[in-house]
């Protein structure tokens, strides 16, 4: 009882020496709960991104920030850790968040352990994991395309990399990996028809498996060639609108992919109409460079010092294409560089920004006005993927 | 000093019914309370808001409560509950001055300041619970040493990590609880 | 072509003897080789040698070799043989640009580029081993993506933590390793 | 073997054109061997410190980071990680570097492990590791006196804090737990003798406790009453001149205590002579703010805004101070604002100041004559502790 006292003392001491009550406020503030801690709601609203936050400096300490971009404040809703080279996907219907991820059991060195932590949308708790056999979890600077899910959403696939290619499946009730499928010459995991995925594959064609319904390779479908790589490569990354999937090239082709179907259609491409005034041309620029909104408009992060190597450079404005009409239908100009771009799936979208020094810039999608700046939000905003039902 | 009996009986009293039994215990057995936790002053400072890397002219949007007798923005170091907090505001990181963010767990070990409040001029006993069991939130460090003292007294320092009797002690980011008015006036 | 596989053939008796069987299966066995990590070039450039906050006008003191005939500051990121690297350069962590950091492990598996010696006039096979086992070196990071590819081909993909066949696989940082010249000429 | 030749085809397709070979260089450079992993010196020059970066940003990511701050270049010369809150303590007489810190089995939440780990100072890898009972290792922002040697190196003392404190003494040579000595009211570790170490109390006197040969706590000496921790505290870490340390306060009092006996020996105190220019006052500032050469001279890290609550604001002069003559023998001016100091232990000190921005400034201490920078050291470069013998 004495250090209580002793404390008090102490608390007392520090006390501003005026004590007069302002007459204006007759009651104190009220007491306040503790233990209080912050929830989310269950269902996000369609407002609200995810910022996958590499961490450039810390590449263990990387994690999720679920941002809303259309508030005037309390952007920063919540994190949740996501560990060295990880990913994380959500899925809305089921309420939870996936992240792969890797442990060592000393942080740095002694066991590995991959998993997949399942994050409840609510809580921000973990819910559980699903242990991944054998150390393979491909590790790379994230794409979002690293980890998705089928199935109606029952199913889980990570894409593992040893530099052997191969994706396990894991049914996300059960908590339990369902199979392995190996995936010589391919990368990357786009779902496919109501269970199974495509793939990219380094002879420029597209691979599709589809899943059995125990989860087992069935037949496999592929493309004609059609990715360029050595003169003009598909960033890894497409804009989803519905099962299309559009895909940009270095030099600034769109190409669309259907995979609704049980095998990816490779369906036609075309030009973004070019523009004067590159150094030497504009070009896609940046990690995350193409997103869709609702109504199917894209979005692509363009960079006016378009050559060789200038892929991840990022961009100053972002080119909004009309792919039906195939037309640009605007040029918005950004107000920093920028690295990332991602619509939000509202009625009106929002199209975000991510800069370099880890804050969002957040454009009204349909004018193409700066909205706000949500300041910090990241060491280093990689991803983003907005709320999608 | 029998105010300060009172005061400090009044106190122990609140401590009692806001923390668990176990802290409780704590409280009364052994080396008392504690503040938040710190990147010390003239690193935070340097690092304040610059998510790695020289980032953000741009400033955090303020967080008012809209009572204006609890006025101030609590994104914003100065911010009257935050007279003695030290580390990362949870208004920033998807908490409030008084919640902590989503998927974290309060420390119920805490630092007691004590802040006047300048609408209602009343000073306020401020519970500086620690937010933990995640990697530092990393958004709006904030440092304020008015009464810090070394660690040989743990009840008045501002460099522990008080996530202390929580399922983890990782230190995500700090609170500013109202846990009463410091004396009543007649 | 006959020049080129006579090359191949070279590199890849070099590729065997430099690095363990385990390795050299790998590499017979299923997608190649790979390059260094990185964080991507913008946002390393906003970060280089910022070390947690806008710090830095002051640059890391130059390292030259001493030797004529390879030219350049190790330390910086147009060194020569840099030409495809990507990630913290070894030379600023402890090692060398041939040379992990004392306690890491370098990895078997390396990404080879090809870079023009000013000097001589020689185009040098370079392998870009990762170091691993310890968290990122956090010092002049360095990201060059001429020649890069996306992932579809990893072995030309410089986005890959190639800390492949490590005991650990966390990403330390890059070292840029002459493997020999990439053609004779008489 | 296709895919090996593609590889190459690739290689040689981004060679530069000119292939011409000048004259003046007829053979080409060696090949170099991997892998190769540089080693350091078992024994490290006395020009080399250690950085505790705290990593501000990724708390969980802090590392020792090993500097030769005399060489004009290849300053870095390794890392070693230490988790959250954790502390580094090098033995030169072993040869091995002791890190206290804390895993979780899920990086940031699961169950966890405290542990000493034993680093090797050649090969920078770990030797082993001692495992900590009870959960209870102390977390604060580093301070050196919370991981100690005693007993001509042979036991580490590690403090612990849950809110009590006491002090785990294990055994380095069978890296097993020796004892554990409760500490009721006092705070970290002074080597003391022998064979003990004697600890700051909240009442302001000094609690020193021998171990006997089989590491349990015997007697046990109070001091009288010294440090007024009210209105003049000593900041926790002394400079160390032998086995005495001189401790300064917040108002800059210094105060030596002779730790060469079984008891601390607390002996006299004298002010920093006063010195006009400061607002309101000329004050020590900063996290590790003191510091000692070989010869025994003083180096206080002064802040010209002295006040409550400065203590921890920097500053930007170092004091040198001759504690025998009681002088104020010199002021550096520093070229930036810096955190904390610390004097190598050569011939001829340097005097290196680390800044809040990750990199060391480094002056000849005895004409306090800038030398070097050596940038980007560390992320938060907290405590500094030079290679002692």
């Amino acid at each position: 009882m004495k250090r209580v006292a002793r404390a008090a003392a102490f608390a007392a001491l520090t006390m501003s020496a005026s004590m007069t009550v302002a007459a204006d406020f007759p009651q104190p503030l009220a007491e306040e709960p503790v233990p209080s801690v912050a929830e989310l709601p269950a269902s996000y609203p369609d407002s609200w991104i995810f910022v996958h936050d590499f961490h450039g400096n810390s590449l263990i300490d990387a994690r999720g920030v679920i941002v809303d971009v259309a508030a005037d404040n309390n952007n920063v809703r919540g994190q949740i850790p996501i560990s060295h080279f990880g990913s994380i996907t959500p899925s809305p219907t089921r309420s939870e968040i996936y992240v792969g991820e890797t442990f060592y059991s000393r942080q740095t060195r002694g066991e590995r352990t991959d998993v997949i932590t399942v994050w409840d949308t609510k809580t921000l708790t973990p819910k559980g994991e699903i242990v991944l056999p054998g150390g393979k979890r491909g590790q790379f600077v994230t794409l979002v395309n690293s980890l998705q899910l089928t199935n109606n959403d029952k199913w889980a696939m990570i894409f593992n990399f040893t530099p052997g290619s191969s994706v396990t499946v894991v049914d996300l009730d059960s908590r339990a990996v369902v199979s392995e499928v190996d995936l010589p010459g391919c990368s990357l995991i786009y779902p496919t028809g109501a269970r199974g995925f495509a793939s990219l594959c380094a002879d420029g064609t597209m691979t599709s498996i589809a899943l059995d319904a125990q989860g087992k390779p069935g037949a496999t479908v592929t493309s004609e060639a059609f990715n360029d790589i050595d003169s003009d490569p598909l960033f890894m990354t497409p804009a989803m609108v519905g099962r299309t999937g559009w895909f940009v090239s270095f030099k600034g082709n769109l190409r669309a992919i259907d995979f609704s179907g049980e095998a990816a259609k490779v369906l036609g491409s075309f030009p973004i109409p070019a523009q004067s005034g590159g150094t030497p041309e504009w070009r896609p620029g940046g990690w995350q460079v193409i997103s869709a909104d609702r109504a199917g408009l894209l979005y692509v992060l363009m960079n006016p010092k378009g050559g060789e190597g200038s892929h991840k450079d990022g961009g100053t404005e972002a080119w909004v294409i009309d792919p039906v009409a195939k037309t640009l239908v605007r040029r918005i100009t950004l107000k920093n560089h920028s690295i990332s771009v991602e619509a939000t799936q509202q009625a009106k979208p929002l199209l975000v920004a991510s800069r370099p020094d880890g804050s969002l810039d957040v454009y009204d999608a349909v004018t193409g006005a700066f909205v706000r700046t949500v300041a910090s939000v990241a060491h280093t905003p990689i991803t983003m993927t907005a709320v999608r039902r | 000093m029998s105010g300060l009996d009172k005061f400090s009986e009044k106190m122990t009293r609140r401590v009692a019914r806001a923390t668990s039994r176990r802290s409780l215990l704590t409280l009364i057995g052994g080396a008392l309370t504690g503040a938040a936790v710190i990147p010390v002053l003239p690193v935070s400072r340097a690092q304040a808001q610059g998510h790695g890397g020289g980032g953000g002219a741009d400033p955090i949007a303020p967080q008012t409560t809209g009572n204006p007798q609890d006025p101030g923005d609590q994104t914003k170091c100065d911010y009257w509950r935050y007279c003695a907090i030290d580390g990362f505001l949870c208004s920033c990181c998807g908490g409030s001055a008084s919640t902590c963010p989503p998927g974290t767990e309060m420390s119920p070990i805490t630092w007691i300041g004590t802040c006047m409040n300048p609408a209602d001029n009343r000073a306020y006993i401020i519970s500086y619970n620690d937010c933990c069991g995640r990697s530092a939130c990393g958004r709006c460090s904030c440092n304020r040493n008015e009464g810090d003292r070394p660690m040989v007294r743990p009840q008045a320092n501002n460099d522990i990590n008080w996530c202390l009797g929580t399922a983890s002690a990782i230190y995500n980011c700090s609170t500013a609880v109202i846990l009463g008015v410091a004396l009543e006036q007649k």
